[in-house]
This record gives C-alpha cells, structure tokens and sequence, in this order.
C-alpha cells in the first residue's frame, strides 16, 4: 500500500498555497504517495484536528503548510508519538518540525532594496502586514531593518486579515491614499505577501491614482500579471511549486534518517520580478501564470 | 416609602427622546464623520475621499441589501458571502477559460446567483430546514463548487481589459460604476419593499408568517423571492469584486458575510424599531465605511482601530434603543 | 366581611401612551372576599389600569394603597409579591414547553436536591386543572391546544399562586358557556374564602350575576360606582356606553333565497373532526356553535385550506373546491376572521393601515406601485365605520386595545368583501355598542349577497346574529337549529348533546 | 373532476414519521457513523479515532454549549470566537509574561470571560441594543484588546509543560482531559437548563419573554445569566485552545463562531421541533466533527469535502424536519 502524506493547508484557495501544493503532489506522484489534502480555512483547531487525523490514519509524512509550528501543539504531539515526521513550509523550524521551507523572510529582501532604491530614501510607506504569521512577521522585521536606515522614509503598518486580505488591502490603501494625496512626495505600498497588496492595487485603479509603486512578495499569478500590466512595481518569486516538490523529495530521506535526522531549513532562492524583466520571466517559467 | 411612581418627562424632553429614538442612528453617523473632519481636516473631508468611501462601500452594500430582502422575510442568508466568491471565479472562468462575451458570462452568473438564491429557499421552505444550517450548508457546498472549478488557482491570466472596468470605469458623469450600481439597486429593492403591493406581502411575511397565510399571502413563494433577491445580489457583489480584483479568486468574497449582517443589524435600529428595512441597511453600510476609513486616515494604530469600530457598532445602535427606551419607559 | 375597608385602593391614577391619554384619574377600592366588576367600552382604559396593578406599566401619577399604606408596584415580580395575581387579556404563553410547565411559570417549584420534582408538583397541580376543566394531560406540549384550553391554563397558573386579589381581564371571552359555569363556581369559591376579584367583562350577564361592586371607566375617567340592587343591565349600559339606549343587535332574518355557495360534504381530520357535512347559502349568516374543543376552529380551517383534510369534498359555486392554500381559498372568494387575533390575524408593530390592507393589495395598486393616498382613505373609512378608538392609521396595532384590535382583523376582510365569510369568535372582547356595529355590518354584507359563516362560543351571539345555526359536538354536526328554535337555550342545550355516529346533513 | 384532498396516512406510517422528526438528526449522525466505517473500515471504526473524534469536538462543544444559553434566552452571541482567541492569548500571557501560577491565571481569565458576557448582556437589557450588533461590537473590540496585548504576535516562548498537560492530558482513567471538560460542562449546562427552577426561567424567557415578564420572572436577570454563562464558556475554550496550541495566538478562536453556530442550530433540530437545547447541541457538535473526521479519513479531494460538509448539515436537519412536516401536514 502507498504511504499517505497528508497535507494540511492553511487556506488551499490561497494562490501560493495551491502552487505548493500542485508541487508537492507531482513530487508524491513519482515517489509512490498517496496525497490528501486538508483545508482548515485558517483555523488553527482544524490544522491540529486533521493533524491528529492523518497521525490516526497513520500517515508517512505530514506537511503543515504557514501554520507557525508554534500553533500546533497538539497536531505536533499527536504525530510524534505516532512517530510520523511533521515538515512545513512557512510555518519555521522548531518543536519537532522535521524540515521546513518557505520560510520567506530572505525572499523579500531583493523587494524591499528595491523599494527604498525607487524612493530614493525618502517618502512614505504603507505597509500591509500581518503579525499571527511567522513569515510575515520576519519580512516585516525585514523592512524595519532596512528601512530604518532610511530615516526620511516614513511607515504606516495596517494589520490584514486571513481571509479578508483582498478587502482590507483595499481599504487600507483607499484611507492612505486619502491623507497621501498625489504630488505630495514618493509614495509605496508593501505587502508582506501579494494578495493584499493587490487588494490595494483595486483601491489604486479606482482612484485612478499612478503615483504610488506597489510591492508584494510570494510572486502569484495575479501578482505577476499585475506587473505585467503596469500596476505592480515588483514582486519576489517564490518558486513554491519547486518548494513543495522539493519538499515531498525530501521526506524519503528524513524517512529514512529515522531518530537520526537534524531539523533544517531547505530553502529555494527567490527571483524578482519587475516590470523590465517580466517578460523575460514569463518565458522563463511560463507556469507562473497559474495555467 | 413613596407609592407614586409616576415619572413624567415633560412633553419637550419625550419630543426630543422620540427624534433620538428614530434618528439616533443617522445623528450617529452625522456626529461620527464631523468628528473625522475635525480630526483629519485635510484629507477626510473632501470630495474625493467621500467618492472613495461610497466606491468602497458599494460592494458590501449591494451584497448588504439583497440579505436585506432575506432577513424582511424573516429567514437568514450565511451563504452570501461564499457565493460572492465563487460568482467572481465563475464570471473569469466564463469569460477567460470559455471565452463567453462579457455580457452573457454576467448574465449567466446572475442567472445562476438567482438558482443558488433559489436551491436556499427550497430547502428551507420546502424542506423545512432552518435557515441558517440551510444557508450555511449551502455555502459550504458553494465553497467546494468554487474549489472544484477553479482547483483553487486564482484565474488571472487573460481577463480583459473591458471586465476591469465594469468596477473601474464611470460611464456615467465620472461617477465610478460600482456607485451607479449601488444606488440602483438600494433604490430599486427600496421601491419594491416600500412602494409596491408585493413589498406590502415581503414585510408581511417576516412580520407574523401565520398571519401572513391566513390573510390569503403565498408565504412560502414571498420567501422563495427573498432568497433569490439576495443570491442575485451575492452574485452581482461576486462579479463587480472580481472585475475589481482583475481575477476570480477563490474565498475573496466571504468576508462581506460579516460585514453585510452587520450593515442590515446596524440598519434595523434605524428609523424604525429593530425592523429591518433596505434605507437603514444603506445607512448601516454606509457607518461601517465611514468608520473604518475615518479611524484610518486618522491613523490610529491597528489595535485602537479594531475597538473604536466595535464602539462605533454599538453607540450607533445605543443612541436610537436608549432613546426609545426612555421615552416607553 | 364587604364592608370593611377596602385592601386595595387604587387612587385618581392617570396613565398616557405618547400623545393618547389612557387613563385620566381612576379610582377603584376593592374588598376581600368581593368579586368587584370593571366595565367600559372598549379602549376605555381597564386592561391599562390593570397592567399598572401587575406592574407592567407605570402610572404617571396616582397611587395604590395596599391595606392603607401607599406601594409602589415596579415589575411584575413585585406584584406577586404583594399577593396579587393576574389573568391578563392577552395570553401568555411559552409555546415550547408543556401545559405543567406554563401553569407554574414564574411560581415557585418543590425541589429534590435542587432539581425540579415535577411529580410532587402534578399532584399539586392536577385537582386544580380538573376544577377548572382542564381535560389536556399535564404534561403535553401546549402546541395545538386551543384558545380556551390556553385560558384555562391561565386560570390554573392564578389559583395555584393562592392570592389574596386574582384579576381577570375579560376570562370568559373565549370559553364556552360550560367553563364559564366552572369558573364562576371556582370564584364563588374563591371569595368564600375572603379572596378579592377583579372582573373585566363585556358579557352584562355575568357582571350582573357575580359581581357585589361595579365600577364604570368611560375615556379613563370613573364613571360610576355600583353596588348591590343599582347593577342592572340599564345602569351598566347606561355608564359605559353613556346613554341607556342600547342598540338593538338582533336584526331582521332576511329572506333566505340565495343558492347554494359552498358546500361541504363529509369534512374530516382527525381526531377533531369527524365528518362534517352543511351547505352555505348565498346571503344568509350560518352560525356554527358548540363546546370548546368542538371542532369549529378546525372546520374553518379545512374550509379555508389552512389545514388539510384527511377526507371529504367540497364544493364552491358548484365547483369541487380543493383549496391547496388559504391563499387559493381567498383567490377563490373566501375570507377568514381568524380566533386568536394577536397571533393569527395582526402584525402588532404594523400601523392599522398596513393591517387592513393585506387582503387588499390588488385593490391598491396603481401601475407597479401602491396607492398610499387610497391606502389611508380606506383605513380611515374602516375607523370610522367600526368606531376603533385610535388617533389614526398610522398606529401601530400593539397601541390598540384588546377590543379595537378585533375591529382591525375584522376589518380587513369587511373592505375586500369575499363571497364568503368565515368570522372565528368576532365579537371576542368587543364592546356592546361595537358588538352590534359589527353585527350590523355583518347583516348588511349578507343582505348584499355574501355568504357568512360565524363560529362563537358566547350563547347570546348566535341567536342575535343568525339565519340558522348548525351545533357541534366531538367533530360532528349534531343538530340544526333556525326561526323560533334557535334560541340561547337550544344552542346550549345542544351542546351537551351525545354525538351521535352519523352527523345530521343539512 | 374529483375534489377529494384526502390523504390520510396510515398510523404507522404517522408513527414512523414522527419518529423520524424526533430522532432524525440523530438517525442521520448514526448513518454517517455507518457510512464512513464501511468506507473506511480499518481507520474510522476504531476506539482510538472515536476517542480522537471527541477530544477533537470537545472545544467547540464547549463554546456551543455556552452559546446554547444564550440563544435559548433568546439572544445571539457572535463575540464567542473572537472572545477564546482573546482568553487564549490572556491566559498565556498571564502564565508567561506576568509570571501567575497557572490555576490563578485561569481563574483570573474564567473570571474575565464572565465579565465580558455581563458586558455583552448589560449592552443588551439596559441600553437595549439588539444582540447582534452588541455582541459583534463587543467582539470587535475583543480582537482590538488581543491586538493591543500581543500585537499580533503569538506567545510562545515560555509556556509551561503543566499548561499544555492541561488540554493533551488524561488525569482520569485515561480519558483525555478535554473531554472530560467537555462533558463536565455539557452535563452542568444540561441539568441547568432541563432540571432546575432556574433553568425553567431560561426556558421561558427564550420562548416567550413578554409572557415570562407577565409571570413575574426578572427577564433581564434571566438573559444576563444567559449570556455569563456564554462569557464564561467562551474564556474556557480560549485556554484550553491556548494549551492545546502551545501558544497564544491572536484570532485563533475566531473560526469558532460558526462552527458553533452550526452546533447550536443543527441542535435546534433534534429532538425538539425548533428548540434550542442543550443536548441537541452537543449532537449538533457531534455531526460536524464525525463529519469532518470521517471525510478527513476517507481522504476525498478538497473540493467534494466541502460539498459533503454542507450536504451532511443540510441532510441530517432535513431528515427530521421533512419527517415533522409531512407528518403534520
Ligand atoms: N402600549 C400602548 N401604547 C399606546 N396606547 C395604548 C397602549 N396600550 C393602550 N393604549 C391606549 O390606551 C387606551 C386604553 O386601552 P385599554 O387596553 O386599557 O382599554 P380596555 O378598556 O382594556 O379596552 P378593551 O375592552 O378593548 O380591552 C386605548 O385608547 C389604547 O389605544
Ligand atoms: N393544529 C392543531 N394540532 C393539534 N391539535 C389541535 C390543533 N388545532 C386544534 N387542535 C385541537 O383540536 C381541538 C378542537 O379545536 P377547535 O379550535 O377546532 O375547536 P372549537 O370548537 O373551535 O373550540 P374552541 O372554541 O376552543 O376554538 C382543540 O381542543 C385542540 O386541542
Ligand atoms: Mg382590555
Ligand atoms: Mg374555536
């Protein structure tokens, strides 16, 4: 019988959670697994259920996929005495986390040079973040790093959503945009992942506003045309659908390292995406697009 | 001990606890963006950002208005919020994948919204099941549809140019398109509820059902209407957040659930005594907009913004049901 | 023992709602141990007074001395502190929960080890419900009980409070005449044993035969005080409605020569109805009498397609009528005054206007929308014509006293005028003066042509208001009464009667 | 032309229905039960997944059960989610930063989930807003007040083993801990509610609060109870949530609300014809997490996972109220 790897995700709607997981299924295709799927629609308690589940159904592997290990405390204990490796992408390492990737936050450097480079070290920043998740949070202390360096840039931090990023993307910016009016100096937006960013980039397009540069990280689809159409400055391209097939490649080893394996990170690098080489890009990996 | 407990209020003070009781909830809404003006004198009183509070909330106010017309009949509608989100998936699939002209693709997914509005009310008038388990389950069916079509990848690549600006244009004297589409419909589902014989039947309905009946009114068809009024909107709600967005993207939509229960709730205290009715809905709406983009722009940290919209919610209502409350004493 | 000083004084107390004026200085005394009567027309202020006694309501001034000294009566709690214990007009029911349950609502309960020990409190309990003819078993849901059941219920719950003052608003209303002869010889009890009585009713008879005291409210002001030799049926009509003439109710039998409109043949549902079978002839006024329970209610229903039958036909104009919905009946010239006003008839938050217009709506329309000029017109015809005491169409309904809401439900159907009329208890908690108003009308429809079918349980009201009245007993018809042997007796009489195995067909 | 409607069911088929509108809920669960243990007979029919099962649905009983007061006294309570995801983050924060022993810090935090229920009930009876915005409102500042507690970030660092022995623990008889909090509560609510005097106040204020005035039951006092326990329910899940996480973790709790919304209203269904109660929300609760479970453990695609979720809810009420309807009929 096929080992199952059971994939717990924190919303499989999510466009880079869907990559990752078209990848990691492609990977347990040819390595003989059986794929299940979970979507726990944010919700921590249901991310620690299915966990249980799959440790009951007696899994080979499990992936927690941006649950921060810090909240599956009991998905954790149920696999590990279960004795079923736990790897996860965005989530970090620790507790008994086997491996991880994704972990992102160096993704989004090559963005946010980027940014303080277009705004030639002065301007003002609206930074869409979300503080539960562990990537962002980094990315985040990223952007403080770096921006702090720059002290006529100035940062107005809202706090999204999951779900709802898409909305309070949009309403962040709408209000920002209204005490930001255009020709006042440099204007940015960041994301700390694309979705709400492009949330912004509707409230930006209504308002027929062209003065602001917007900056997401993850590089989904959406992002990636958006830039290809003018309205995203740029994004870092998580290569997520390598991450997750690298991932699953990955378990036979950790498998077979049995007590012996040492937790480690297992990154793939990042490509930024702009709108000079977008095009370039497109031919490169024709499936960022989503087709 | 003294045995007369009669309080009178002097005829002015219950004159002006009745204004409280009907107006408090638009006094609020007054009261709340004098004070954003105050507080943010440049950026919040202008022209350009009302137009962009009205812009922002016209989706949730579409979708707010036709569960307006489910929750007159007396029944509640969850699945509004799913159903926005799989209309947007739908409306780009149609018109990306299947290459339908954007007209039809619309027409089909406002077809299909009133098919879905319809499924709710059949199993609840029909079945008899209770509104909210039927919505609910409905819409997580909706949510396993929009999996289903779309395998959870945002449809993005090739939506065209004309879909975006059904959300972005302004055909129409440079008022944005979701504007004109939101008052249209507030005002069209405002005259049918108020000024027509079926409205008389809706708000019937959901007052008394039993009596409803036995007057001679089709109760069961009355809620049908209902239900399929607030799919239709869901599905219009889906596919002007997708023409915004640029792409169908599965679960955009199902944050309006809250916000739409919230406008209709807040509206209910409005004008009249906890009836719900489409005007006060607008109103409702239109506070949760200027409250978030008031405390925004004035720049309050997350945390702070979270509670003062909370009190926003409950001073609003308070205003009106103390007033009332008072004066009936 | 009556002529002690009153327990209970309830002195010059004032009461109003937004801009009507409910009660304009009232004062009633009541003595133990005396059943002490409350007439007035109806809105004249009597179940107001009463809720301010209950604590419902608060008066704007006044007071109420209780054994001399002054209280003040805040919440209901308060009111069943102080001994006193109230059948109010509008039942008050928890519609969830059993019959047991509903009597002891907000009384205290015997415990076992905290918990609720409902047998001891069944055995408390049952006497008391067998008393005043409670026949439902205690422990079934009250769903589908009827509207006397409900009252006796009611009853039940003020006994078993044992206080010193139970106030009854209008308790005779929906019973027959048999539970009425079981309440009155429960409150004969009752001030045997020094237990004072307020009595609200429209029903002269019963106030003449019980009552030792009168007290008279017109615009909700005292009128007058009555006692002992002074209640007669004059000086009771003459205080309430201002002058001594009363309407003549009964009218004129007109000539019965209209076919047949609907007929009804072997109507059943069980287990309340039996197989009934009766014709309905073009202008006349059928009357439908009998004993709670009898199963009247539920032949309107079947009639109007409100409930479906297990067997039987029906035809309407010589048509097979089969309504599927009350609806379709009304499409097809039916209308239905229905028992419980409150939760069959009325949207009590919605103005008069909105009440009276909802079998109207085609009547209404102008284009797409609604004609509200024509709306408030005829609103305001219907005021009029049933003189509901109300300062005007746009009030909610909830503002109208017991009496006046009747007015509205029947109201509605008097503007559309179907070719038949089903009117459950019309009358119920109207005044005298309205009472024959609303007859008068009900006459003058049938004179037109329409065919009016009348179900009531006061004795009076059939003989008054019909051409021929069919009794029926345990689901079935069992007799027909019209001309000289259609009086009260008969109708009471019949009642009583065994049902035999086959109904009489008329 | 025939007009007879006659339809008359035979007695065993009326006994049949009715028996199915009472117990078709639960009908439903055991097929379910049936179902996925045919469908996977190794891994579902098995002690130890039905022990995983309920320690599974223990929290979100917890929180329905809560919530099954309030809304018996007639009342919605929509701060619940966010109320745990606040209490979890408290309690923790309590236990880590402020250094509290941990029975102290939970009883601080029960104690503070009984004062936001009163909150949330005084809104209501003496401002006399409607439950519905009160309590969103109340709840929207509960996330603001987690916000401003934690910023946002989880507490990690520093959780004690004991706490996390709270919820993966079995101190009796090997049953884990969670669930023997689970039926703790669930019975105390039950025999609250079913079989003391108070608990029939709450029964009548819920189904019929002007005629329980009239009886002289204080109906304010009533739904102020209703809501405290509510309160109280929700700060319990919160920390059991917070053990069973490792971590404090803002909005956490949140995805409780309509789950245990779900709960309450499926059991609305059972057995009682309408009612809210206490034992049918615990069934309620059952179906959704043997649903969950079963679909989870059978391993079908996402998408038809969601559509099953919202079939089994739609089904497991409209067997009993399709039973209550024919049979009534
Ligand atoms: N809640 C209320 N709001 C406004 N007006 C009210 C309210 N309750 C009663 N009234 C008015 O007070 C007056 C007295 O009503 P009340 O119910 O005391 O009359 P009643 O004598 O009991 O009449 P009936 O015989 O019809 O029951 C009526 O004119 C009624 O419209
Ligand atoms: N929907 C129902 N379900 C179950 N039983 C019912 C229902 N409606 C009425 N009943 C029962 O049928 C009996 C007959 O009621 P009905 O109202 O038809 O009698 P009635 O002769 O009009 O008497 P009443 O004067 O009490 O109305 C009542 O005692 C009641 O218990
Ligand atoms: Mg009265
Ligand atoms: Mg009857």
């Amino acid at each position: 019988d096929a080992p199952l790897l059971g994939i717990v995700s924190i919303s499989a709607t999510e466009a880079n959670n869907a990559r990752y997981i078209k990848g990691a299924t492609a990977a347990a295709k040819e390595d003989g697994w059986k794929v299940s799927v979970i979507d726990a629609s944010g919700s921590a308690d249901q991310a620690n259920a299915a966990m249980q589940n799959f440790a009951g159904l007696g899994a080979g592997a499990i992936i927690d996929m941006v649950f921060p290990w810090s909240s599956i405390g009991a998905g954790l204990a149920a696999a590990k005495s279960a004795g079923i490796p736990v790897v996860t992408w965005g989530g970090g390492l620790g507790g008994s986390i086997a491996a991880t990737n994704g972990s992102g936050a160096p993704v989004a450097q090559p963005v946010i040079d980027r940014m303080v480079a277009d705004l030639g070290g002065s301007g003002d920043v609206l930074a869409l973040t979300y503080h539960t998740g562990e990537v962002c949070r980094n990315r985040e202390v990223l952007l403080d790093g770096i921006v702090g360096k720059s002290p006529a840039i100035h940062v107005t931090r809202n706090e999204v959503r999951i779900p709802g990023y898409f909305e309070d993307g949009a309403q962040y910016a709408n209000a920002w945009l209204a005490s930001h009016p255009a020709g006042g100096g440099r204007l940015a937006i960041w994301g700390c992942w694309d979705d709400p960013a492009i949330g912004a980039i509707g409230a930006l397009r209504q308002q027929g506003r062209d003065d602001v540069k917007v900056y997401g990280v993850n590089g989904n689809a959406q992002a990636i045309e958006n830039i290809r159409n003018g309205h995203m400055t740029a994004t870092a391209w998580e290569d997520s659908y390598t991450e997750g097939y690298r991932m699953v490649k990955l378990l036979a080893a950790i498998r077979a390292a049995g007590a012996n394996w040492t937790p480690r990170a297992a990154e793939v690098p990042a490509v930024l995406v702009t709108q000079q080489n977008v095009a370039q890009f497109i031919k490169d990996h024709p499936d960022a697009l989503g087709k | 001990m003294i045995a007369d407990t009669g309080r009178r209020l002097s005829p002015r003070a219950k004159a002006a606890l009745n204004f409280l009781a009907r107006y408090g909830t638009i006094l609020g809404l007054a009261a709340m963006i004098v004070a954003f003006a105050l507080l943010s004198p440049r950026a919040f009183p202008t022209v350009g950002n009302f137009r962009n509070v009205l812009n922002q909330a016209s989706l949730a106010m579409i979708i707010a208005t036709g569960l307006t017309l489910a929750v007159i009949v007396g029944e509640l509608d969850l699945s509004v919020g799913f159903a926005a989100s799989l209309h947007g998936i739908l409306v780009t699939g149609l018109i990306v994948s299947d290459g339908l002209p954007i007209p039809v693709a619309i027409a089909v997914v406002l077809a299909a919204g009133a098919v879905i509005g319809l499924i709710n009310g059949l199993i609840v008038t029909k079945i008899r099941v209770n509104s909210v388990i039927a919505t609910l389950g409905v819409g997580t069916i909706l949510t396993g549809l929009a999996f289903a079509y779309s395998a959870g990848v945002p449809i993005v690549a090739g939506v065209p140019e004309a879909f975006l600006q059904l959300s972005l244009g302004h055909w129409l004297f440079g008022i944005p398109n979701d504007i004109v589409v939101m008052v249209a419909v507030a005002a069209a589902l405002w005259l049918l509820v108020e000024r027509t014989p079926l409205g008389q039947e809706i708000q019937a309905v959901g007052g008394n059902p039993a009596a409803a009946r036995l007057a001679g009114i089709e109760v069961d068809r009355i809620k049908l209407l209902g239900f399929t009024i607030s799919g239709v909107c869901a599905s219009l709600t889906g596919i002007l957040l997708a023409s915004r967005l640029g792409s169908g993207t599965a679960s955009a939509g199902d944050s309006y659930l809250l916000t739409a229960f919230a406008a209709v709730f807040l509206g209910s205290a409005t004008l009249r005594d906890g009836e719900f009715h489409v005007l006060g809905t607008v109103i409702g709406a239109l506070i949760i907009a200027f409250g978030f983009n008031g405390l925004n722009i004035f720049g309050a940290p997350t945390f702070s913004q979270y509670m003062l919209q909370g009190a926003i919610l409950i001073v609003a209502v308070g205003l009106s049901s103390l007033g009332r409350s008072i004066a009936e004493r | 023992m009556m002529d002690g000083a009153p327990f209970l004084v309830a002195e010059d107390i004032a009461k109003s709602y937004g801009g009507a004026q409910a009660l304009r200085g009232v004062t009633v005394a009541l003595h133990a141990g005396e059943v002490h009567g409350l007439v007035g027309a109806n809105g004249a202020g009597k179940s107001t007074l009463i809720r301010i006694l209950a604590g419902v309501t608060g008066p704007d001034s006044g007071r109420i001395l209780l054994d001399g000294r002054p209280v003040a009566i805040p919440s209901p709690h308060h009111a069943a502190d102080l001994g006193m214990s109230f059948i109010h007009q509008e039942l008050a029911f928890v519609p969830g929960m059993s019959v047991i349950q509903n009597i002891m609502l907000g009384l205290p309960k015997k415990t076992r080890f905290g918990m609720i020990d409902w047998a001891a409190i069944a055995h408390e309990v049952a006497p008391v419900a067998k008393r005043v003819g409670l026949g439902a078993p205690l422990f079934a849901g009250v769903k589908g009980l009827s509207t006397a059941e409900n009252w006796l219920i009611s009853i039940c719950r003020a006994l078993i409070r044992r206080a010193r003052l139970i106030v009854m608003d209008e308790p005779t209303a929906s019973l027959s005449a048999g539970e009425a002869e079981k309440l009155f010889r429960i409150i004969a009890d009752l001030t045997r044993s020094g237990v004072g009585v307020l009595y609200v009713s429209h029903r002269l008879d019963e106030i003449k035969r019980l009552c030792t005291r009168v007290t008279a409210l017109r615009d909700g002001r005292t009128v007058a005080h009555l006692r002992g030799g002074q209640i007669t049926r004059g000086a009771l009509v003459g205080a309430i409605v201002g002058t001594s003439a009363e309407a003549q109710a009964r009218a004129q039998p007109a000539p019965r020569t209209g076919g047949v409109v609907l007929s009804v043949d072997g109507l059943a549902r069980l287990p309340r109805v039996r197989g009934v079978s009766f014709v309905l002839r073009r202008g006349e006024v059928l009357g439908l009498g009998g004993l709670v329970g009898a199963g009247r209610s539920e032949v309107a229903r079947l009639i109007y397609g409100a409930d479906r039958p297990d067997s039987g036909t029906m035809t309407l104009h010589g048509q097979p009528f089969a309504p599927a919905s009350p609806a379709a009946a009304v499409r097809a010239g039916l209308g239905l005054v229905p028992e419980e006003r409150r939760t069959e008839a009325l949207l009590l938050h919605r103005s008069i206007a909105f009440n009276l217009q909802l079998a109207n709506l085609a009547s209404l329309r102008r284009g797409p929308l609604l004609d509200g000029g024509r709306r408030t017109r005829l609103a305001l015809g219907v005021i009029r014509d049933l003189a509901i005491k109300a300062q005007g169409p746009d009030l909610p309904v909830a503002r109208l006293s017991g009496g006046n809401q009747q007015k509205v439900a029947i109201g509605r159907w008097l503007l559309r005028a179907p070719d038949v009329l089903i009117l459950d208890e019309p009358t119920r908690g109207v005044d005298i003066g309205a009472r024959s108003e609303i007859h008068r009308h009900v006459r003058a429809l049938a004179a037109r042509g329409m065919a009016v079918l009348v179900i009531s349980s006061e004795p009076e009201e059939l003989p008054d208001l019909c051409d021929r009245v069919l009794v029926m007993a345990e689901g079935r018809v069992v007799l027909e009464l019209c001309g000289a042997g259609l009086t009260r007796n008969a109708v009471v009489a019949a009642s009583y009667a065994e049902a035999p195995a086959h109904g009489v067909s008329a």
